[in-house]
């Protein structure tokens, strides 16, 4: 790389930095004019929207760049941060999701107070989703989890008045709170086997002394932890109160941003610290995700079928597509088709960042305009909100696996992945699943475009900043199905590197 | 330079080594009795009787007199009149919490003594974290007022205990970062380390060398620390838990008998405590010319002690309000500030 | 040198014999009268209005959550400030400085922030207030 | 680059008939469906291709560009078309263009949005013919879907929602199992190939000892019956096959007509394209091992089709079933490895593409006069609708395999090909099964006929049914048109068929058969 | 100097009654206290195994895990104070109806 100037290595996290950075700015506009009108609105949009924007192209620029990747990781504090190119990717997928937020946010948030803190906790909490990326270290993943988790409980809960959104905050808190409490635990109990807390030393630790049972109970717990972020049985009761009572952008942004931080996390630990040839003997983790994945898919996809609110339909599907890209962990060998099934995880979950973002964006669009929940108030909205109503349905069956979006080919890229593992089993389970997804997700379309309103719904503005976040993760969705060739090099490419010792 | 601690000086001179534990442990004991006895003997009989005597000389009035010589006696008698006092436990108060709360606040301000090096040895301890461990006991005591403010089942009480729990919430953070910068300096926790670093000369001034106490050094943050540390003991102007003419008498509206004898013994404890390490922190601790060591520190602790006492008569106390804006807004800042001045002088000194 | 905790528990010890055994004292010393009326709490002598269960003002609560983050930072700040000389000298004042100066900065925007909100304002009267902006 | 406009093309037409005003939407749709025609219609007339395009022949119009490159497989954009594809093709644009304008008449409400999805259809369904990347392949494939489930649930008849969901839920898990099972195939292909290129396969397949047994499985032939297994499935569940047709008839009698007219017409004929491209051509010795079960299948189809046909009251419901039974005609032909059985089966599904099509068609017109399908409502529509009667009559003969229409060369080619099949043990009895169904169909569709056709006109409507209007009828005229002259000349595609087909046979020789 | 397994018994009873906490009681307050206390055992685990390990990794992370743990009752008594609210109770099981 001949660049002008040598940047320093610290630089390297500058997409993470321009998200703290805006999170401070944002407070301090706050600090500045702390009542709130639609004028202070405005600049905080354009501010979360700057600063995640920026960090969107800091990222992107630094992939194609190659930082991290053609010379190695950049390593920084001691190693505990990376920067590499798996890091990079999920602060792209993290930017952007924000950014998609930020601007839909502008209109959903009209009229509520504390919107400047809405705005920095939205930031703060993206911060630490970008940095989960790049953590090598079980006690920087704890901290960067933690820093995800804690604005996530409030802005959960910040429709204070709504009591939905309260019983969200809270369950969400309390499963949170106890899962953090079993992650610190099980880390606790990695260090006491390992002496270290950086993954590459826990592998050194874990390869050339005997595992036992402690390292085992503390990967364990580790998983739990994990398991919570990504929504994932068995510690997923949380995700269909929490993202039902949310408001509909903090849906978004947990369930495919913060879900994407959990499992980031996830293929880190367990290629680097955890390789499976050192601990199978204790503890055999992709047989346990091999059960996670069945378990959790199968469970999401049934109670999303059984449904009657939409939202809470997406809420359990999100819980099944934490199983589908948990075949990207089970799928694991230790052969060379390894990159390719980790890398496919890593693209279903920048394209899920789209698409379902997008469909709770969408979600939120009906909020504001004040359309019911369950799937019958959906019923001929397409001819009122025709533009939308096309961007959802490219979401739903792109989520289903339907070739109008990128989700097509990253979900079949998984099934790919996996039966390259020859866990043919696993895929038909999957495809089931799959095709229930499609039943369930076309109640949403067939209500939007098949059926006839029993009263028609009067929709008096069209909210321009939520439209267009609408609209955008929708052509990023579909546009991604020709340039998906980009996604996976840079997927693959970085799956690849963490293979590498 | 770092003396021994009493209590192996103890053991050595009874020939406990050999014991093992229980060796440790009774030595530990024989030396905290002194302690003890030594800090009881300032903060229960000399405090009251000097706190008397100075109101009463800020007031024009005559104090106590009767009994004792210049009247000290009356403190004894007033001790046993109260501890023979009928205890009356207001009804439906929260039993255990109420009987627990003065031993809390006695005991953990006499805890904070374990680790002051008084001079000449006498020092129970002298660990590895002591400032940390000194900050830590002296706090707990807010535990014991919101305790007893809310076991009385009395909202004077209650308003009380939540005031002092506010008060010590705001003015803990500037005191403990305040004492950050004291450690910047001495680069270490230990209390005998930090005295230590205070040996030495600052300047001369023709013969009158001045001492290298942190006093002199930062005495910005001299100032802060005392301050701070005025509220954290509640005296004026920051005795609003208590406030008399407010709400009764605070935390201690319910309490009679022996347990207002603890309150009362552990606020003055309290006071003496802020003053021993405002000594060993700000002051060189036992450092002093001629005099034993001992000696110049039990004359450190009055002379904040009558400081204390200067502030409860000459300053008018402050609102509740005021009282967090100051520490909010005023004290955290500057102690911010104290702190950050302080790492550049120093760094750029080093 | 023996280990210091032993002596600060036997001081422990001693801490909570001294007020026990005034207590054990006085209880040996004082009178018990029986009556009910006295034990009601004390109101300036009226017949006591409610318990200790009031509504308090939420200040004391914005206090108390401000108090637990800052104080925690502060845990974080000791162990520097003990090394901090050691530091300087060893990898220069840029390193040793700088990122203490970044933490201490991202304290104060939470502090500006909070200040600016209210979280330390104690009295918010929305008449007195009124009355301001009439006159 | 020819192929890729003519999808580009299609595309962008539908979305502007998507978002344009329903006034004109429909004569704007047909008149943009005239540019694949035209293309197409200038492919075929300057195709120039000979053999197969799996197995190294060399193809029409193609085109090969890197796309996604997955670590151990590339995928790459790959299209191109060979004898047996150029014909589907053609098929595809002609039947659309008819659709659309057959569909002007019954389409009375959110016009654009049909006829855009229409255009989306075709989209998909030239993409599936033109692709030779599977994944390519397998996205036009899966693309199908979606407008049909528009099509079908918006302006189906009263029970479509349910007949939607069904086809829609069924198809996709059918391509679900067949994802696995052809990955499978291609994974224990190790570092054979380098992208899943379906001719690379197809080559690496023949190589002697190419399939490495992966996963549970332990030896090659057992990851090939897998596949070939789990394959079939999926592909008859499209076909659609005897025990997996359940949804076909649900989704004809509920869809409109000008739908019914491209999911007979040419979405059953994705399935035995599948099917001949993949099983067939890919693994003909797994075929040849269960050519038995696949004869029997097949014979099954026509049968089954053809009595279930019989049991009918609904004219539309007759055609559909007996499509089950044509298909089967298809999947025997195919099965039985000869020259003449696999071409008379692409062949087959050529000519039941038109002629299907243009039963539907009829049955929709008159429908569209006298809003009735059933048989025992009405009778004598030939004195009110003579045009439209004559070509009723006539296509039904074309089903029936008469000589100068195109069904007659395609069925006598199949019988002709599975008569002397030498995979099927016992060819001739099953030959003789399958003609049984024909006389079924044709006797049932002559009673049907005589029944609602001809005699005395009755018919109780409060309007009086007069002749259908030109734009209807021209429709059908066109499409009895093609019939015809690929019944006279089944050259005009035979020929490039025969080309395409006859390396599968060389290509097993071990199963190949001569006549 | 005392084993490490103690420590480890310790901390693992410690977080059993968390656990036990967590599981049995429906007070929100109380909910949080035995979260704490879990956390505390991981604490406990951290500095014992640091201790053994003769390095302060293990102490500074349990630094951190404090700093988290006091920011996390932070936000929990925000909830429940909203849950007050809006509830009346603190009942963790009282908000059962996920309706608008």
């Amino acid at each position: 790389m001949a660049e002008l100037v040598q940047l320093p290595e610290w630089a390297a996290t500058a997409p993470t930095l321009a998200l703290v950075a805006t999170a401070l700015v944002l407070f301090l506009i706050d600090s500045i004019e702390p009542k709130s009108d639609s004028v202070s609105r405005t600049t905080l949009t354009g501010v979360g929207l700057l600063g995640s924007l920026a960090s969107l192209v800091l990222s992107g620029w630094f992939l194609i760049a190659g930082t991290g990747q053609v010379d190695g990781a950049v390593r920084l504090f001691d190693g505990s941060i990376v920067v590499d190119g798996m890091s990079l990717f999920f602060s792209f997928l993290v930017a952007s999701v924000t950014a998609l937020v930020v601007l839909a946010s502008h209109d959903y948030v009209e009229g509520e107070n504390h919107q400047a803190e809405y705005y920095s906790l939205v930031f703060l909490a993206a911060t630490g989703m970008s940095m989960v990326a790049s953590v090598n270290s079980l006690a920087a993943a704890f901290v960067a989890i933690e820093l995800v988790s804690l604005p996530s409980y409030a802005l959960v809960a910040y429709l204070k008045h709504n009591r939905g959104s309260v019983e969200a905050g809270l369950k969400y808190f309390l499963i949170g709170a106890l899962s953090s409490a079993i992650f610190i635990y099980g880390i606790s109990l990695v260090y006491g086997a390992t002496g270290a807390f950086r993954f590459d030393r826990i592998a050194q630790a874990v390869g050339t002394t005997p595992v036992d049972g402690v390292l085992g109970l503390g990967i364990l717990m580790v998983v739990g932890g994990i398991a919570f972020k990504t929504a994932a049985v068995p510690f997923h009761f949380w995700a269909p109160e929490a993202y039902e009572g949310a408001p509909a952008p903090i849906s978004g942004f947990l369930s495919s941003a913060s879900k994407a931080a959990g499992f980031v996390l996830a293929f880190r630990a367990f290629t680097t610290a955890f390789p499976l040839d050192a601990v199978s003997g204790t503890f055999d983790w992709a047989l346990a995700f091999m059960v996670l994945a069945v378990v959790t898919m199968t469970l999401g996809n049934f109670a999303a079928a059984t449904q009657e609110k939409v939202k809470r339909m997406l809420a359990y599907s999100s819980i099944g597509h934490a199983g589908y890209v948990l075949i990207a962990l089970a799928a694991i060998t230790g052969t060379g088709n390894d990159s390719l099934v980790l890398g496919a995880g890593m693209m279903h979950l920048l394209v899920y960042g789209f698409m379902n973002t997008g469909a709770f964006l969408f979600i939120a669009l009906a909020e504001y305009w004040g359309i019911g929940r369950e799937f019958e108030d959906f019923n001929g909205l397409a001819k009122q909100a025709p533009v939308a109503c096309v961007a959802m349905t490219i979401f739903m069956f792109s989520l289903a696996g339907l070739p109008v979006g990128a989700g097509f080919f990253s979900k079949y890229f998984l099934f790919w992945g996996a039966l390259g593992a020859g866990l043919w089993w696993l895929v038909l389970i999957a495809a089931a699943n799959s095709a229930l997804s499609l039943y369930y997700y076309s109640r949403v379309v067939k209500a939007m475009w098949v059926e006839e309103p029993e009263t028609p719904h009067e929709i008096e503005s069209y909210p321009t900043a939520l439209y267009a976040a609408v609209i955008a993760a929708a052509v990023v969705t579909v546009l991604l199905m020709p340039a998906f060739g980009i996604v996976s090099d840079e997927a693959i490419s970085a799956a690849d590197a963490l293979f590498i010792p | 330079m770092t003396e021994t601690p009493l209590p192996d000086t103890l053991s050595g001179l009874l020939g406990l080594g050999g014991f093992g534990i229980a060796g440790e442990l009774l030595a530990g004991i024989l030396a905290s009795a002194i302690v003890g006895t030594f800090m009881l003997l300032n903060t229960a009989l000399a405090g009251p009787w000097a706190k008397r005597k100075i109101t009463a000389a800020f007031t024009d009035r005559i104090s106590v007199n009767r009994i004792g010589p210049a009247g000290i006696g009356t403190i004894v008698v007033d001790a046993v009149r109260l501890l023979s006092k009928e205890l009356i436990i207001p009804e439906d108060a929260d039993r255990p919490a109420y009987d627990i709360a003065p031993l809390v606040l006695a005991s953990s301000a006499l805890l904070g003594f374990a680790v002051i090096p008084m001079g000449n040895g006498i020092q129970v301890a002298d660990p590895e974290i002591g400032l940390a461990y000194v900050f830590a006991v002296a706090s707990i005591a807010s535990l014991g007022l919101v305790m007893a403010g809310y076991a009385s089942n009395n909202k004077y009480s209650f308003l009380g205990g939540l005031r002092a729990v506010a008060q010590n919430l705001a003015y803990e953070i500037p005191l403990v970062l305040t004492g950050a910068s004291v450690v910047i300096f001495a680069g270490s926790l230990r209390m005998s380390e930090i005295v230590a670093a205070q040996s030495g000369t600052l300047f001369s001034l023709g013969p009158i060398s001045v001492p290298a106490w942190f006093a002199f050094v930062n005495p910005f943050a001299f100032a802060l620390f005392f301050v701070a540390n005025l509220a954290e003991v509640g005296r004026n102007p920051f005795d609003i838990p208590e406030a008399p003419t407010e709400i009764v008498a605070g935390y201690q509206t319910e309490y009679s008998s022996v347990y207002f004898v603890l309150f009362y013994l552990g606020e003055f404890i309290h006071i003496f405590l802020g003053g021993a390490i405002i000594a060993t922190l700000f002051l060189g601790g036992p450092a002093g010319p001629v005099l034993p060591g001992i000696v110049w520190f039990t004359i450190k602790i009055w002379a904040v002690f009558f400081f204390t006492q200067w502030a409860r008569s000459a300053v008018p106390r402050v609102r509740i309000d005021q009282l967090i804006q100051i520490g909010w807004k005023g004290m955290l800042v500057l102690s911010f500030a104290n702190l950050v001045l302080t790492a550049v002088i120093v760094g750029v000194i080093a | 040198m023996s280990n210091p905790w032993i002596a600060i528990g036997a001081l422990a010890l001693v801490a909570v014999i001294i007020p026990v055994a005034m207590m054990v004292v006085s209880a040996l010393l004082r009178p018990r009268v029986p009556e009910l009326s006295k034990r009601a709490t004390y109101e300036s002598g009226e017949v006591p209005t409610g318990d200790t269960r009031i509504r308090f003002n939420i200040q004391y609560y914005m206090v108390a959550l401000l108090f637990v983050v800052f104080d925690i930072e502060t845990v974080l700040i000791f162990p520097w400030t003990v090394i901090y000389n050691d530091a300087v000298t060893e990898v220069g004042m840029m390193r040793a400085l700088v990122p203490m100066l970044v933490f201490i900065g991202i304290l104060v925007v939470g502090l500006g922030w909070a200040w600016r909100n209210g979280a330390v304002r104690w009295v918010r009267s929305p008449r007195a207030q009124r009355q301001k902006v009439e006159r | 680059m020819l192929i890729e406009a003519l999808l580009a093309l299609t595309l962008l037409g539908a979305g502007v008939v998507f978002f344009a005003p329903d006034e004109y939407a429909g004569k704007l749709a047909a008149a943009l469906s005239l540019v694949p025609l035209v293309g197409s219609a200038w492919m075929w007339l300057n195709y120039e291709a000979t053999g197969n395009a799996l197995l190294g022949g060399d193809l029409a119009f193609e085109t090969t560009a890197e796309w996604i490159d997955l670590g151990p497989y590339a995928i790459q954009w790959h299209v191109g078309l060979d004898g047996v594809s150029m014909p589907l093709i053609v098929l595809t644009t002609i039947l659309t263009t008819m659709a659309i304008v057959s569909a002007w008449t019954p389409i009375d409400e959110r016009q654009s949005q049909f006829y855009g999805l229409v255009l989306l259809l075709e989209f998909g369904l030239l993409g599936v013919f033109a692709a030779l990347d599977f994944f390519v392949w397998f996205v036009f494939w899966e693309v199908v879907l979606v407008p049909m489930y528009f099509l079908i649930a918006i302006w189906g008849g009263p029970r479509r929602k349910y007949a939607a969901i069904k086809f829609f839920v069924y198809t996709n898990v059918a391509s679900l199992i067949m994802f696995v099972g052809f990955l499978t195939l291609v994974f224990s292909l190790g570092d054979a190939i380098t992208a899943i290129d379906l001719p690379q396969i197809a080559q690496a397949l023949q190589v002697e000892g190419a399939v490495e047994p992966i996963s549970v499985f332990e030896s090659a032939s057992q990851v090939k019956l897998f596949a070939f297994a789990l394959m079939f499935f999926g592909f008859a569940v499209k076909v659609p096959v005897f025990p997996v047709h359940t949804w076909l008839p649900d989704a004809h009698v509920e869809a409109p007509t000008p739908v019914s007219v491209l999911l007979a017409g040419v979405l059953l004929k994705m399935g035995t394209y599948a099917l001949l491209r993949f099983n067939f051509t890919m693994l003909p010795d797994v075929a040849a091992d269960l050519a038995e079960i696949i004869a029997i299948v097949a014979v099954l189809s026509v049968i089954y089709g053809a009595m279930l046909a019989l049991a009918q009251q609904d004219l539309k419901r007759i055609v559909a079933y007996s499509s089950i039974s044509s298909m089967g005609y298809v999947i025997l032909g195919l099965v039985a490895y000869t020259t003449h059985g696999v071409g008379g089966a692409t062949f087959q599904m050529i000519s039941h593409g038109f002629i299907s099509g243009l039963m539907f068609m009829v049955v929709g017109v008159i429908y569209n006069e006298t809003h009735t399908r059933m048989v025992g409502d009405m009778s004598g529509m030939a004195d009110r609708m003579p045009w439209t009667v004559g070509i009723f009559v006539a296509a039904a003969f074309g089903y029936m395999g008469l000589p100068l229409m195109s069904g007659f060369a395609a069925e006598v080619l199949v019988f002709l090909g599975s008569f002397g099949s030498e995979t099927i043990a016992w060819a001739p009895i099953y030959t003789g099964a399958a003609m049984f169904g024909i006389v079924i169909v044709a006797g049932y569709l002559l009673w049907a006929m005589q029944r609602t056709l001809f005699g005395e006109f009755s018919l109780s409507t409060d309007y009086e049914v007069g002749r259908a209007p030109l734009h209807d009828v021209a429709p059908l005229v066109v499409l009895l048109a093609c019939v015809i002259v690929l019944g006279v000349n089944p050259d005009i595609f035979y020929g490039m068929i025969q080309e395409a087909v006859n390396p599968i046979l060389e290509n097993a020789p071990d199963v190949g058969g001569g006549l | 100097m005392i084993d490490v397994q103690w420590y480890l018994l310790l901390s693992a009873g410690l977080f059993c009654i968390g656990l036990f906490g967590v599981l049995t009681r429906r007070n929100a307050l109380i909910f949080l206290m035995s979260v704490e206390l879990m956390l505390n055992a991981a604490n406990i685990n951290l500095i014992a195994f640091s201790q053994r390990f003769g390095h302060v990794d293990g102490q500074v992370f349990a630094l951190f895990g404090m700093a988290l743990a006091a920011a996390e009752v932070a936000i929990g008594l925000g909830i429940i104070l909203v849950l007050y609210r809006n509830f009346g109770d603190i009942d963790v099981t009282a908000p059962t109806t996920m309706r608008w």
